[in-house]
């Protein structure tokens, strides 16, 4: 069976600064993987080359929907990486704040839907049938994640901690078989971490799906991750469990500087 | 090769004089996002104001060159002043608006101006007065360069090493250039946005008004139409040299000049627009922040 | 705010058609209306100004001397911008105020838009400087009058001028792109083909507006034309000339009463010298022009803009015709137009089968010493 | 203390005011005769004037920038008056009806002038509800949408003298053209963003009316077309009255067409990509939307929308020229738009006829009406910069959930 994400050498250049340099990662089936590293270390520009935002200078990339099928997703624009089931969530909250809740969610079925624009004009009986379902099946989509009592909420009204999780149940939406998530839990309280623990044990447990988060709370990640890859400067300098990253020296003079490693 | 050089003389000059202009479009620009329609109406009062000082110490019969200056300060007051109040009134209420409504009370700004000088004044073009003296030096190259023309390459240039000044060296310019980065940022740090914006549409405005004294002159006509033109074209000049750079802005104008020069001399004038424009579109989808516009890649 | 807000947008609404009920209903009647319709805002109000200045000196003076058929006249004026939709909302309220006759429009293009529903509504229209030859050339409008010489005219003058007089043999031929100076421009550059003793070295249109022509004045000189056709205004024509000469240029410039306007050499001074212009033929000696001219001064202040004598010409025809006709009944009115001569600032006039107005021809006229001089 | 505050205030405005305006209000040169002549009671007009508006203007800010706390403060956007009688069917029945029963005999109880000017008003909306889609929903800032107008007026014009082909052919023709013309012009151009788009636009529109303008050829040149036929009726004769009168109903059609249309693809799967393209594009392309397509399918819209309305222009004022299609025409169409509010079709609708027949009502104050015109443009953006009536998002029902209250 092959890894659903597999990331070989992949190098990204802007202008002359190096931001990714030979990265290979991959993300097994059912899987929580992390990748962690100081600010400025290449992860969000690592993100952002898979999901074909960038376009990285080498390197291939590969996925595996269901462990079968491999395809190649060098070039793919973003829409088209989205479609094949690979989803995302950005850092810095990029909901369609003038949309409610709902609709947000909505707009995650978007590839999955057919309707066009004579569709939408003469609402004929497919398009209509499809409406209804996508409403149904994105509310259910806000009753697990927990937001069903937003719905008709505009997005940008929501409290910080319920944004977040509008932009997972989005991008969950779009039926995928491995999510990315930046930085989830960073801006939330304790209670609203632990709440985001389970949230994504349960898309795991529940939804089969591979989950693959940047993040910086080392407590959340240590105690979700199965495995962890950690960057510096554009390099990929350790992999490993939760327990071989913490003793891991290489880690520790990245995270502590360097004259920490005695 | 003459006829190469004139032409090229020809393109610096509409250049030049579109550089005068978008300098403070783009200046407005790199602040507030903000096209400002009505900037091409403020280097028109600046004409106006200049015209009707000139008349009148004309009439008190003082010398060309004093005249010229206090009528060039006179313009920069008035338009400088009219540029104060237009933000003022129509701009900074609509701060936290959506994107387009500055926009829209501009293009309001803009209809308003004309048709106020229309009626306080007139609806004909009246003569403006050329008070840049000749050069003598110029006589040995036979009128291939009028004083005037000189005048304008030369304004041009220090207006943009000024602003470059200003707004790389000074407190003011870091505020300005802070504001531009991050307004709200700007603010907790303590710069006081609406004094840096103000001033931005002073010195923006003050721009225009020395481009009307310099082009009126030059020109030799005005009428109350003639900001409307100027300040599309203008537009134009700014994104083609990327939106919000100073360089750019005069870089775009003296392309545009050129093309437009070029393409009557060597083809026809009859598609002269036509070609700019087509220029523009072609530059921008190779280039879509313009020739020297940044081209950071959205942050994501 | 919000009952701020619907008390202030209510206001604004019952304000509206208070103005609008009032505008339609508040007219004294026992008057005879006339519309004077033109550009009156926007880049093209210079044009139409003076019309409306020239019909209320005239409707003033009439009216001083009690009027047309005893009653007074009443201007009704209305904006058209120059547009040709606009003109037919012009139109249509002018029709709805029963005017009975219109002065206007100013350009051809709102002209024709417009006069279709004058046409059907039988009124008479007179413009004074709508000049396509289309407008009574073919035939269309019946209801339509001027007092300015159509185009074709104008551009045969100065291409025989050119051919005659200049003997030139190389014409570049210049035109602003606009409806009127490029349909000159085209039958300029027609007579010339047709005679063959010159040859068109360029025919081009030059971007209105624009801050500088050096480039097209260099072609010019390349080219080695002798002469300049240029159909257009005076604004751009100015610009032309001044940078021609400066650059030492002595080729001739020719053009149209577009530009046979004072504000030219106003504008170009010294090197208007020598420009050649057609116009309607020298009237300013004849003394209802000088009175008319003579009275805009102390009304308004200012010497009168484009169009003025022949907006002031066509007023008083149109008043004449209502005096004559005994009534403002269209086919008695287009008879007197016909029929009965008018003593006007452009000479004794009237008015042809077509339109057109007798005897309102076309002069060359020459810049000497500051000044339009008709040239015999 | 504060009532004497406020008169110190509006005492410093007017005198800035005066300052201001003393140049050009105040000299007249006449540049001949050497005379200047010094118009001293328009100052004062000037400063009594700015004293009592500075007033009025102070008071509505203070009560627009309250007005803003409250509803910041209201759970999720309070809507507005309007918008709450809209909602309420009781209101909003009763008030269709009525506009409908009014659109009908509105015709015969005007003046034809009233009908002209209400028919070219209705033409806006169209322009405005085409342009809408393209700015209002999906965000496209487009300052050469004019161009598609021309591309509509000139097909019927043309395609009539060259073919003999009646109106009623070239409607669709007409609007077939403009979508065909937005979607070839909208390939190059829309990955560029902001103000890029706009400027490109505009260099669009200009294009398309210089090639009109020089191409005599082909469009007769800046002369125009004359003697384009109005629409006929089963070959009946009609009066212009009568014809004007059919052009207004054809044009209410084709408003309650556009309307229709408009709101389900507001309200579709098209639609609200479109919206999410305007709320962010990076995300929008992250949540599998195809951006080309969906920017594409908006500007090509828009167009057919202009295409309609230029063949109706056409049709009506029987004749064009390219004086007709100047970047004016672009930026008053967008100032519908965003005057009437982004994205909300009534918004659209109001600021259309808000915009097209406040100049003609102005008329009575002659040479002033495009003065104050450009005022109430200003004072409408300052005091409503949402526009008119700012959209409002669809509720949607679920099964097992009785939630329909309001966003």
């Amino acid at each position: 069976m092959d890894p659903v994400l597999d990331i070989k050498q992949l190098t990204m250049d802007f202008g002359g600064l190096r931001a990714l340099d030979h990265i290979d990662l991959d993300v097994k089936a059912g899987e929580i993987a992390a990748l962690i590293g100081p600010n400025g270390a290449g992860k969000t520009t690592f993100f952002n080359c898979i999901t074909g935002i960038y376009k990285p200078t080498q390197g291939d990339m590969f996925i595996s929907p269901g462990g079968k099928n491999r395809i190649r997703i060098n070039g793919l624009k973003p829409n088209q990486v989205t479609e094949r089931g690979m989803a995302r969530t950005f850092q810095n909250i990029r909901l369609f704040q003038n949309m409610t809740v709902l609709e947000n969610v909505m707009m995650g079925r978007h590839c999955r839907m057919r309707a066009g624009i004579p569709g939408a004009v003469f609402r004929n009986k497919a398009t209509r049938e499809e409406e209804k379902r996508v409403v149904q099946e994105s509310y259910e989509i806000l009753e697990k994640i927990g937001l069903e009592q937003f719905v008709n909420e505009f997005a940008k009204n929501l409290p910080y901690g319920a944004q977040r999780r509008l932009e997972i149940a989005r991008a969950m939406a779009t039926e995928p078989f491995i999510l990315l998530l930046d930085e989830p839990a960073a801006g939330m309280n304790n209670q609203e971490t632990s709440e985001l623990d389970q949230l994504v044990l349960k898309i795991r447990e529940e939804e089969h799906i591979s989950i693959l988060l940047i993040e910086h709370d080392m407590k959340f990640v240590m105690s979700l991750s199965d495995r962890i890859f950690v960057m510096d400067y554009g390099k990929k300098i350790a992999q490993g469990t939760p327990q071989e990253i913490k003793s891991n020296p290489a880690v520790i003079r990245a995270y502590l500087g360097e004259d920490v490693d005695a | 090769m003459d006829y190469f050089m004139e032409l090229f003389l020809g393109g610096l000059t509409r250049g030049s004089i579109y550089a005068l202009i978008a300098l403070g479009y783009t200046m407005v620009y790199g602040i507030i996002e903000l096209i400002n329609f009505a900037h091409g109406e403020i280097y028109m009062i600046g004409a106006f104001t200049a015209l009707i000082t000139i008349s009148v110490l004309t009439m008190l019969g003082l010398n060309k060159i004093a005249i010229l200056l206090i009528a060039a300060v006179a313009a920069i007051i008035y338009s400088s002043a009219y540029g104060y109040t237009a933000e003022k009134v129509a701009y900074k209420p609509l701060r936290s608006a959506p994107r387009l409504s500055p926009l829209i009370s501009a293009i309001g700004v803009s209809l308003f101006l004309q048709n106020y000088v229309l009626l306080a004044q007139t609806s004909d073009f009246l003569p403006f007065p050329n008070l840049i003296p000749q050069f003598k030096f110029l006589k040995a190259y036979g009128g291939i360069v009028q004083s005037s023309e000189i005048v304008i390459y030369v304004t041009t240039a220090i207006v943009l090493v000024i602003l470059t000044f200003l707004i790389k060296f000074t407190k003011l310019g870091k505020a300005m250039r802070a504001t531009a980065q991050d307004r709200d940022m700007a603010m907790l740090v303590g710069v006081n946005v609406d004094r840096v914006i103000s001033f931005t549409f002073v010195v923006g405005s003050a721009t225009a008004a020395l481009g009307g004294v310099l082009i009126a002159s030059h020109i030799g006509q005005i009428n109350f139409y003639i900001g409307f033109i100027a300040g599309i074209k203008a537009f134009v000049a700014a994104v083609l040299g990327g939106i919000g750079s100073m360089p750019g802005a005069v870089l775009g104008s003296l392309v545009l000049g050129w093309t437009e020069s070029f393409f009557t001399g060597y083809i026809s004038s009859d598609y002269e627009d036509v070609f700019a424009f087509l220029f523009l579109v072609l530059i921008l989808i190779f280039r879509p922040s313009g020739i020297l516009g940044r081209t950071d890649t959205d942050k994501v | 705010m919000k009952k701020g807000m619907r008390m202030f947008l209510l206001t604004a609404i019952i304000g509206l058609f208070a103005v609008f009920t009032l505008a339609g209903s508040g007219l004294a009647a026992g008057t005879i209306k006339i519309g004077v319709a033109g550009p009156h805002s926007g880049d093209l109000a210079s044009y139409g100004l003076p019309t409306v200045n020239a019909a209320k000196l005239v409707a003033k003076d009439i009216n001083a001397k009690g009027g047309v058929l005893g009653k007074k006249v009443e201007l009704i004026v209305e904006d058209d911008v120059c547009k040709p939709e606009v003109a037919t909302n012009t139109a249509t309220k002018l029709v709805g105020d029963h005017v009975a006759a219109v002065l206007g429009h100013i350009c051809s293009g709102a002209t024709k838009a417009a006069l279709g529903i004058y046409k059907e509504a039988h009124i008479v229209v007179m413009s004074p400087s709508a000049t396509n030859p289309a407008l009574t050339q073919s035939g269309d409008y019946p209801n339509f009058f001027r007092t300015i010489a159509s185009d074709d005219a104008q551009a045969k003058l100065e291409v025989e001028f050119a051919l005659n007089k200049l003997k030139v043999k190389k014409i570049a031929v210049l035109h602003d792109k606009g409806d009127y100076g490029k349909g000159l421009a085209e039958y300029a550059r027609s007579f010339l083909k047709k005679d063959k003793r010159a040859q068109v070295v360029l025919f081009e249109g030059i971007t209105p507006g624009a801050v500088d022509y050096s480039a097209i004045v260099q072609k010019i000189k390349r080219k080695g034309a002798e002469a300049v056709i240029f159909g257009g205004y005076h604004p751009e024509a100015s610009k032309i000339v001044t940078q021609m000469r400066k650059k030492g240029m002595k080729t001739y410039f020719i053009s149209d009463d577009g530009v046979k306007d004072d504000t030219f050499i106003k504008v170009a001074k010294q090197f208007a010298e020598g420009v050649y212009a057609t116009g309607p033929k020298d009237v300013s000696k004849n003394p209802m022009t000088v009175k008319a001219r003579a009275e805009h001064k102390k009304v308004y202040g200012s010497d009168p803009g484009a169009f003025f004598e022949n907006a002031y010409a066509a007023m008083l025809a149109l008043c004449n015709a209502i005096q004559k006709a005994g009534s403002t009944k269209y086919d008695a009115m287009v008879k007197a137009l016909r029929t009965d001569y008018v003593d006007t600032p452009l000479g004794k006039i009237r008015f042809d089968k077509r339109g057109d107005a007798t005897g309102v021809g076309f002069a060359i006229y020459q810049v000497q010493h500051g000044k339009y001089v008709e040239l015999k | 203390m504060t009532a004497l505050n406020e008169i110190k205030k509006s005492l410093l405005v007017s005198i800035w005011f005066m300052f201001l305006t003393f140049p050009i209000m105040v000299i007249k040169v006449n540049t001949v005769e050497q005379t200047i002549s010094w118009r001293w009671n328009r100052l004062a007009a000037v400063g009594i004037g700015s004293f009592c508006l500075s007033f009025v203007w102070r008071y509505m800010l203070k009560r627009k920038e309250t007005g803003a706390k409250k509803t910041a403060l209201g759970n999720g956007g309070e809507l507005s008056a309007v918008q709450r009688l809209l909602q309420n069917p009781r209101f909003f029945k009763p008030a269709l009806l009525a506009t409908a029963v009014f659109a009908l005999i509105y015709p015969f109880y005007f003046s034809m002038y009233q009908v002209n000017i209400m028919t070219t008003a209705l033409i806006y909306v169209i322009l405005g509800l085409g342009l809408n889609i393209v700015v209002g929903l999906a965000g496209l800032l487009d300052l050469g949408y004019v161009a598609f107008y021309a591309v509509g007026a000139y097909s019927y014009a043309l395609l009539h003298i060259h073919f003999g082909l009646g109106f009623w052919a070239c409607l669709p023709i007409g609007a077939g053209l403009a979508m065909m013309f937005g979607i070839v012009l909208g390939f190059p151009v829309l990955r560029l963003r902001g103000d890029y788009l706009a400027i490109v636009t505009l260099g669009f529109g200009e294009i398309i009316r210089l090639i009109l303008e020089n191409w005599n050829a082909f469009s007769y040149g800046p002369s125009g077309i004359a003697n384009i036929p109005r629409p006929g009726l089963f070959g009946m004769h009609l009066t212009i009255h009568q014809s004007l009168i059919y052009i207004y109903f054809i044009m209410v059609a084709i408003v309650v067409f556009t309307i229709f249309v408009v709101r389900r693809l507001q309200d579709s799967r098209i639609g609200r990509a479109w919206i999410a393209l305007r709320e962010d594009e990076v995300a929008c392309q992250a949540t599998g939307i195809d951006k080309t397509k969906t920017k594409l399918s908006a500007f090509a819209l828009g167009a057919t929308w202009a295409g309609m309305g230029g063949v109706v222009f056409a049709a009506k004022t029987t004749f064009i020229n390219p004086a007709s299609f100047t970047i004016w025409e672009s930026v008053m169409i967008l100032c519908i738009v965003v005057l009437g509010g982004m994205g909300s079709i009534l918004g659209v609708i109001l600021g259309a006829l808000i915009l097209m027949l406040l100049p003609e009502y102005m008329r009575a104050f002659s040479e002033y009406r495009m003065l104050l015109f450009a005022a109430a443009l200003v004072v409408m953006m300052v005091f409503r910069p949402n526009g008119i009536i700012s959209a409002v998002r669809r509720n949607y029902e679920f099964k097992g959930t009785n939630e329909k209250e309001t966003a």
